[in-house]
């Protein structure tokens, strides 16, 4: 037998022998968290893990961790530009810092580092604002010239021919990157051994509701009894909502991401251009994972239009020559709830038992353990965590947004 | 990659039209006797179905018409294309 | 050497040479890596992603699990099949290790896109495919039909007869007449992906000496066919990744296409009938074959015709697993009833558990594939989606007659019926150890790992993939997939439909990012716009600057200059003689009709149907949510007709929402917009002898202030070409922009300069533009404002109507946020020291006394917007938008720069001529 | 038109490609030129009214009724871009006077006329390859029978929209934003580098 040399990465960790017991829905619970993906189950666990509230129930309407949980593309960083924002992203990366012991599973976590490109003298503005507005709230961040971010990156094409052509970019070394599934897996693997149920398969059809409190879910699997509802459906949160007559300003749109085949490592770090909507960075087997900007239109369709990716791949292509007979492998999509200021919807409803989180986009996945630690802490006591204090819904009667499009619309 | 029948031009494809979201939601007759609850509603607020869903459209590598589709948000399949 | 006389459709005239692995090996043209190797009895060195065990090749196309090559020469390529690359000669290849290489310098093929529109799409070009497309042509339908092959035939070897004759005569018959019938056929293209309304992308492998390497061809079809045929499925065993072990119709295809016998001592295990083809086929071709059936009964014809030929049939018989090192040296057999073991030499092992449709372009539009228990297979189910159809094996129909039938009806040709079919015995493993029984070959996936899976809980095949990684490699589990739900399904103790369907996305088989990019690359990924002067100012020396898909003159260097030295002269001479800009990217619309006044009385903050014809107004928008998306200058016409100029990059955007209103909203107005950003060009002609130039060029014109004062208009003409002439001043300088016919803009431009040179007229770019209008406290929306920014903020109130009670974006001012005193508003901020130029996008902080940074998180005041160099100040200075910006005018604030923090003073945004002195005069 | 006016000079906007499309015609099979410039005015009227009769009366040829369609004015073309939207050329007026001249029967009747002469530009491509040319970008059916003469339609070639005009089979132009002709044309002749023997 042959003993060559393992390719590195191509070694994935084992995983625990076992992660989770599938639960039958009891009667009732004291919270009922709807939405099995990666915000619901971080939420359960930080309930049991820091609030000792172990009578939550999970529900899932198709197989955990199945929705965007299962087809983002994984990026991790805080460098935004608002308080409001740069607050609970950056809670989210110190948590994801300790977040392999904290679960007890190799999540695979890689600070590899965030480039942001800027190609008109508009984006080296805005970005220079974001670095400073990031440095002044402790996050690391820093501005990089052409040269130097061929030195992170040496396969960016810093050139100036190319049609838009590199200007700099911002820099955030402790961005990162994890094994999505690992992650939904290993909150998953808590909460079950808290004694939290996790039920698949199980759709939520309507809620009880008494005056201004909900008293139960009705479900595919019956009625549950609920003390506390937290909805954390992204995409589907609009449906849920019709259900209880609440609105809120969400619009569920196809977010499209792709795959090549395995490759020998050449891209050290994940690059981001909004100019040139692309994005992307080469995961721990070495594919080159990118993600581009949502489709136009509303849809739960979780396909997207190939002229998107064409666009994309044009993009990467001319970002990144040595891309050219890189390989499409795979492509999909996800259903992500956008909102007017491209910040999250995150507190109290209309409803004094039932709390909302959704509206994150395309920044859910990086948002994972600090909304799951906030929210928890937002059910436990009935009211919003400093955190996710300024995500409320009523912002929008206020005109208090959180505009995250102006200088830092940056997907993913 | 969908065949959108602009109400004029006919069959064009998707890349050629932009969208505009939901259709129906009337500019208020006196934006100003209207509550900061009622004004947000009419800025930020719109319907997000799953299943037929009203839109607004407009062939903006054509004709630059707008009109109205419904179209299934499950299927993003057009039910209907019809002049504003 | 394993080249059979008298076998395969390469040609053996030609000799190649290809080298893998450092071994040069020859070859012909026809040959596939794989085959070539396999004619040397060799194979690729590759060894598994996890264990390093060694990997052959054990397919003959795109479903191979094994077989990664790595493409050297002519150029890089990572991660393709030998069983797929066509064998060239110079052609340099290495066997993988499970990660391809990319090459180190830019590919410079060619790529690109074709469109087609026809009545059918037939994918595939085997006897299915051939027959629906000759039928739907000769019926008088327009054809497309592609094939991802180098040939048309599909997995006819030659040994069938299609009316009494060689199927590959018929075969090349159909296609002449194709061709006949004007049906656009194209080998080597793989449809790889199906959408929505008939449109499916092929990419087209024109070969590395074509002038463009790939197509991607982007069909519409009225209806698409779906015969793209079946896949082979194995039957897992112990050891079953070993080399020499391979699907019997590969074996098969080998020997008919490329004249290459894969074994001498072959075992052939089978659960159903067509894998005895390639039996008796390997037979003929000279090896010693052993069929070894799992079935209790063999198929009665086919145990004589193996029995003609001497080959052994036993039945009831399973493969429990392989021996050998490096290659296969003999098969593990037993039977389904006895716990024995024995061993049977043999340097192949052929395995064909049946037959796996391959309808991923069914699913690719959401038809349902649904679970058929005698195929063991998932197979298109009714009703498949309007407009597209499945034909021959892709439908699971396996036997040629039927296939015929079935794409061809009474106008197909008829093939004998295989007498005494047995039916196929669904088995996905035999009993082993399953540590050692591979499920994926591709991800060293095995037994063992599926039901590590379902023990920890995993009961939903995504979960299982997820964990085992099964079905995520290259070929995307072309035949491993069924095996894992098989196995799944076995497992858990429930009926495979229950257990989950499949389905599958594009592409169907890997696509080259550049073949996607096609002809998007370079200049021609995004449209370059110039204006009628752009040769003038390249020609200038002009840098230019990026503004929507704009290309601007940022500033005209001259020799020795940077652009901060450029800038500086470009300013002093507006401020103290003449400039001149190319303002020509201005965004123009024609505003006409009856209701035009009212129109823009609604969009616009400040009143426009006050505006006198002859007159200028500037004016902002916002929108609903109240804050300023555009700006610019609004000249009346006439009674019924305004020209309204928007920014450079917001252009579309501004005509697209307004006829938006127009068009949804106050369908009652009787006004039409026309674009006419391109009908006119605009020269700015800025600075105190700027009327001496106007006076020169338009000798027929009062230009006087009485005659045509600041904001105001008039209409001549120069040479018969009509001109407008409007005092409008973005610099404070007293100002014209000359606006004429993009037809003669290079001409009138080229006559202004003329006029100027005594004055040294002084070309000036859009950075100088900025200093400019910055000392005069002009902001630019989008610069210094990000859609948060009310006119209120940008201490514009004069510019919004108290008037008037409704425009767009008022009532949102009224929100409580808007009336929040902490707003940030745009000011003016002077470096104390008067030396350094602040960053644009710099933080503002309180003072800090200590003159240190408080620790993180510290409060930000606002941020830097705009910063210069001002020549008319002698000193850097700043916009910025600031927290109480008006409240704190003469405050000293703190600018962090670097590790620096810079104190500077807030103050009033206008630094320059502040009561208009210059500009109006 | 092409001359100008005597005294200021003309500049096509695409002169400086002008050798570049023609060094890109190949023989019978493809040819590229750069069209003269024409006068032409962007027509609004209702058009179930009087309006467009009475302008087809006063520019001597009768406006295409059917969308996406062109008619041939005594010295130059009428097309339908919208259902209220013609774009009506002339190859010997002055831009002025066309507009004052359409306008002026237009605005009778409720419509209006507005110079668009400088706005755009056109490439004649003609040849037996120019339908599958311009296919490697259009995405409408090109083919005779479903693009035959007469027709005309706004749509997209690569990333720039353009108004393509069917004169014959093997006779087609481009009318395109004259700032983004530059970018159509390296386009074009990017193309046709197929088409080199």
């Amino acid at each position: 037998m042959t003993t060559a040399p393992i390719p590195p990465g191509a070694h994935l960790p084992e995983h625990p022998d076992h992660l989770w017991d599938d639960a039958e829905p009891k009667k009732v619970y004291d919270v009922v968290v709807v939405g099995g993906g990666g915000h619901g189950l971080a939420t359960a666990h930080y309930l049991a893990k820091n609030h000792g509230i172990t009578n939550v129930a999970v529900l899932e309407k198709g197989w955990l961790a199945g929705g965007n949980m299962a087809r983002n593309t994984t990026l991790i960083r805080s460098n935004y530009l608002w308080d409001e924002s740069a607050g609970i992203y950056e809670h989210a990366l110190k948590l994801w810092e300790g977040l392999e012991d904290d679960l007890g599973y190799p999540i695979l976590f890689s600070q590899r580092g965030v480039l942001n490109l800027a190609h008109t003298e508009q984006d080296v503005r805005d970005s220079v604002r974001r670095v400073e507005a990031n440095k002044l709230n402790g996050i690391d961040a820093e501005w990089l010239g052409p040269d130097e971010v061929a030195k992170v990156c040496p396969i960016v094409n810093v050139s100036a021919d190319i049609r838009y052509p590199v200007q700099g970019a911002t820099f955030q070394p402790r961005a990162g990157i994890a094994k999505h599934d690992y992650v939904a897996w290993g909150f998953a693997r808590r909460a079950s051994e808290a004694g939290i149920d996790i039920i698949q398969n199980c759709e939520v059809t309507g809620f009880v509701t008494d005056a201004d409190r909900v008293t139960g879910v009705r479900t595919t699997r019956g009625t549950i009894a609920a003390g506390t509802v937290a909805l954390c459906a992204a995409g589907h949160t609009s449906v849920l909502l019709d259900m209880l007559g609440v609105r809120a300003p969400l619009q569920s749109h196809p977010l499209q991401a792709l795959v090549s085949e395995l490759l020998e490592p050449v891209h050290p770090t994940i690059v981001m251009s909004n100019a040139v909507h692309v994005y992307v960075s080469q995961a721990h087997k070495g594919e080159l994972v990118m993600g581009a900007g949502v489709d136009s239109y509303n849809g739960y369709g979780q396909r997207g239009a190939f002229h998107i990716i064409e666009r994309q791949m044009a993009a990467a292509v001319e970002l990144f020559p040595v891309f050219a007979r890189a390989h499409l492998l795979r492509s999909w999509a996800g259903v992500v709830d956008v909102t007017p200021d491209a910040s999250p919807i995150v507190g109290a409803t209309p409803y004094e038992n039932v709390f909302l989180n959704c509206g994150w986009g395309t920044g859910g996945f990086k948002a994972t353990p600090g909304l799951g630690w906030a929210f928890a802490d937002t059910v436990a006591h009935g009211r919003p965590h400093p955190l996710v204090a300024p995500f409320g819904l009523d912002r929008f009667v206020t005109g208090a947004l959180v505009d995250e499009h102006g200088a830092a619309a940056v997907a993913h | 990659m969908q065949l959108i029948a602009c109400p004029w031009c006919g069959p064009r494809e998707e890349t050629e039209f932009s969208y505009g979201g939901q259709a129906h939601v009337p500019y208020p007759e006196h934006p100003a006797s209207l509550t900061d609850e009622q004004w947000a509603h009419f800025v930020f607020f719109r319907d997000n179905p799953k299943g037929p869903f009203a839109e607004r459209w407009a062939h903006a590598s054509g004709c630059r018409r707008w009109f109205t589709a419904v179209r299934d948000t499950r299927t993003h399949k057009f039910l209907e294309e019809v002049p504003r | 050497m394993s080249r059979i006389a008298g076998y395969g459709r390469v040609d053996r005239s030609r000799t190649i040479t290809v080298t893998v692995d450092g071994t040069a090996y020859t070859g012909h043209p026809g040959d596939t890596v794989a085959s070539v190797l396999l004619a040397h009895d060799a194979r690729p060195q590759t060894t598994s992603v996890k264990y390093g065990r060694p990997r052959g090749i054990t397919s003959s196309w795109t479903e191979d699990p094994t077989g990664l090559v790595q493409v050297e020469e002519p150029f890089p390529e990572p991660m393709l099949l030998a069983a797929t690359v066509e064998a060239s000669d110079g052609l340099v290849v290495r066997g993988v290790n499970g990660q391809g290489r990319l090459a180190e310098v830019p590919d410079t093929a060619r790529y690109d896109r074709r469109h087609h529109h026809c009545d059918v799409l037939v994918v595939g070009a085997g006897p299915a495919g051939l027959i629906a497309a000759r039928t739907a042509a000769r019926r008088g339908e327009s054809v497309v039909l592609v094939d991802d092959r180098p040939t048309a035939g599909g997995t006819l070897t030659g040994t069938e007869t299609i009316d009494a004759r060689p199927a590959l005569d018929v075969v090349a018959d159909t296609v002449a007449e194709l061709a006949a019938l004007g049906v656009t056929h194209l080998q080597r293209t793989t449809a790889f992906g199906h959408y929505d309304d008939g449109f499916v992308l092929a990419l087209e492998r024109r070969g590395e000496t074509a002038r463009t390497r790939q197509r991607v061809h982007r069909i519409r079809a009225g209806r698409v066919v779906v015969a793209a045929g079946a896949i082979e499925r194995p039957i897992v065993f112990e050891d079953n990744d070993r080399p020499g072990v391979m699907l019997a119709s590969a074996a098969r295809d080998l020997l008919h296409r490329h004249g290459v016998l894969a074994g001498r001592e072959v075992v052939v295990f089978t659960s159903d009938d067509a894998a005895y083809a390639a039996a008796a086929d390997l037979a003929d071709a000279g090896a010693a074959v052993r069929v070894l059936d799992a079935r209790e009964r063999a198929p009665q014809s086919w145990r004589q015709r193996c029995e003609e030929r001497g080959v052994a049939v036993e039945t009831g018989t399973l493969v429990h697993g392989t021996r050998g090192e490096e290659h296969l040296t003999a098969a593990v057999v037993g039977t389904v009833t006895d716990s024995g073991r024995r061993e049977v030499p043999c340097d192949l092992l052929l395995v064909s558990g049946g037959w796996n449709p391959t309808a991923h372009l069914v699913s690719h539009v959401g038809g349902t594939l649904a679970y058929d228990a005698a195929l063991g297979a998932f197979r298109p189910a009714a009703p498949l989606p309007a407009g597209v159809e499945a034909v021959g094996a892709a439908n699971g129909t396996f036997a040629l007659a039927d296939i015929l039938r079935e794409a061809g009806g009474t106008d197909a040709p008829v093939a004998p019926a295989e007498e005494w079919p047995e039916p196929t015995l669904v088995l996905w493993h035999t009993p082993g150890e399953a540590t050692r029984q591979f499920v994926d070959v591709a991800r060293d996936a095995t037994v063992a790992d599926v039901a590590r899976a379902v023990g920890a809980g995993m009961t939903h095949p995504e979960h299982v993939k997820r964990y085992t990684t099964i079905g995520t490699a290259h070929d995307q589990g072309k035949t491993s997939g069924i095996l894992a739900l098989g196995i799944l399904a076995e497992l858990t103790g429930r009926p495979i439909q229950e257990v989950g369907t499949t389905t599958f996305r594009p592409p169907y088989t890997p696509v080259a990012f550049a073949a996607l990019a096609g002809r998007e690359r370079g200049d021609l990924f995004d449209p370059v716009r110039t204006t009628p002067l752009h040769a003038w100012h390249v020609a200038a020396g002009a840098e230019f600057e990026d503004v929507g898909q704009w290309k601007r003159a940022r500033h005209y260097p001259q020799a020795g200059e940077d652009m901060t030295a450029a800038v500086l002269r470009e300013c002093a001479a507006v401020r103290t003689s003449v400039g001149i800009m190319d303002a020509s990217t201005l965004g123009k619309i024609d505003v006409r009709g009856p209701d035009a006044p009212v129109l823009l009385d609604r969009l616009y903050t400040n009143m426009m149907s006050s505006l006198k014809v002859g007159r200028v107004r500037y004016g902002v928008m916002c929108g609903n949510d109240g804050m300023v998306f555009d700006d610019g200058t609004v000249l009346r016409l006439a009674e019924d007709r305004y020209l309204v100029t928007t920014t450079t990059g917001n252009a579309a955007h501004v005509l697209d929402w307004m006829e938006e209103w127009v068009q949804t909203e106050w369908t009652d107005l009787r006004v039409r917009l026309t674009s006419v950003t391109e009908q006119w060009s605009i020269a700015a002609v800025a600075g105190p002898r700027s009327r001496d130039v106007i006076g020169a060029v338009f000798g027929d014109v009062d230009v006087s202030n009485e005659a045509l004062g600041f904001m105001c208009w008039a209409d001549t003409t120069l040479d018969g070409v009509p001109v407008r002439l409007a005092r409008i001043s973005f610099s404070g300088e007293l100002a014209y922009e000359v606006t004429v016919s993009s037809w003669y803009a290079p001409a009138v431009w080229a006559r202004l300069l003329e006029a100027g040179q005594e004055f040294g007229i002084t070309p000036y770019g859009t950075e100088t533009m900025h200093v400019l209008r910055a000392e005069k406290g002009y902001p630019i929306i989008g610069q210094d404002t990000d859609g948060t920014v009310s006119p209120h903020d940008l201490g514009m109130s004069w510019a919004v109507s108290k008037k008037k009670d409704d425009f767009v974006g008022k009532r949102s001012h009224a929100r409580a946020e808007n009336r929040n005193p902490l707003r940030k508003q745009l000011v003016s901020l002077l470096p104390t020291d008067a030396a350094t130029k602040l960053p644009e996008g710099s933080q503002i902080v309180r003072f800090c006394d200590d003159g240190a940074l408080p620790p993180a998180p510290v409060p930000m005041l606002g941020h830097v917007t705009s910063s210069y160099h001002s020549a008319e100040l002698a000193r850097p200075f700043a916009l910025a938008l600031v927290k109480g910006g008006r409240e704190r005018l003469g405050e000293v604030v703190h600018v962090p720069v670097g590790d620096e923090l810079v104190a500077a003073r807030i103050g009033e945004t206008v630094l320059v001529d502040p009561e208009g002195a210059r500009r109006d005069g | 038109m092409a001359d100008g006016i005597p005294g200021l000079t003309l500049v096509h906007p695409l002169e400086g490609r002008r050798d570049a499309l023609a060094a890109a015609s190949v023989g019978t099979l493809l040819s590229l030129d750069l069209e003269a410039p024409v006068a032409a005015v962007d027509l609004r009227v209702d058009p179930d009214g009087s309006g467009p009769a009475a302008v087809g009366a006063a520019v001597g040829a009768a406006l295409p009724a059917r969308p996406d369609t062109w008619t041939a004015l005594p010295s130059g073309l009428a097309l339908r871009l919208g259902p209220d939207e013609w774009l009506l050329t002339s190859t010997t007026a002055d831009p002025q006077d066309w507009e004052f001249h359409v306008d002026e029967t237009a605005s009778a009747h409720g419509g209006m006329a507005v110079d668009v002469s400088a706005q755009r530009t056109s490439v004649r491509v003609r040849g037996t390859a120019a339908r599958d040319l311009l296919a490697f970008g259009c995405s409408l059916d090109l083919r005779p029978a479903a693009f035959p003469r007469g027709r005309c339609a706004q749509t997209l070639l690569g990333q720039a929209a353009v108004v393509l005009v069917a004169y014959d089979v093997d006779d087609l132009a481009l009318i395109v934003r004259s700032s983004f002709a530059g970018y159509v044309a390296d386009w074009l002749v990017d193309a046709a580098a197929e088409f080199q023997p």
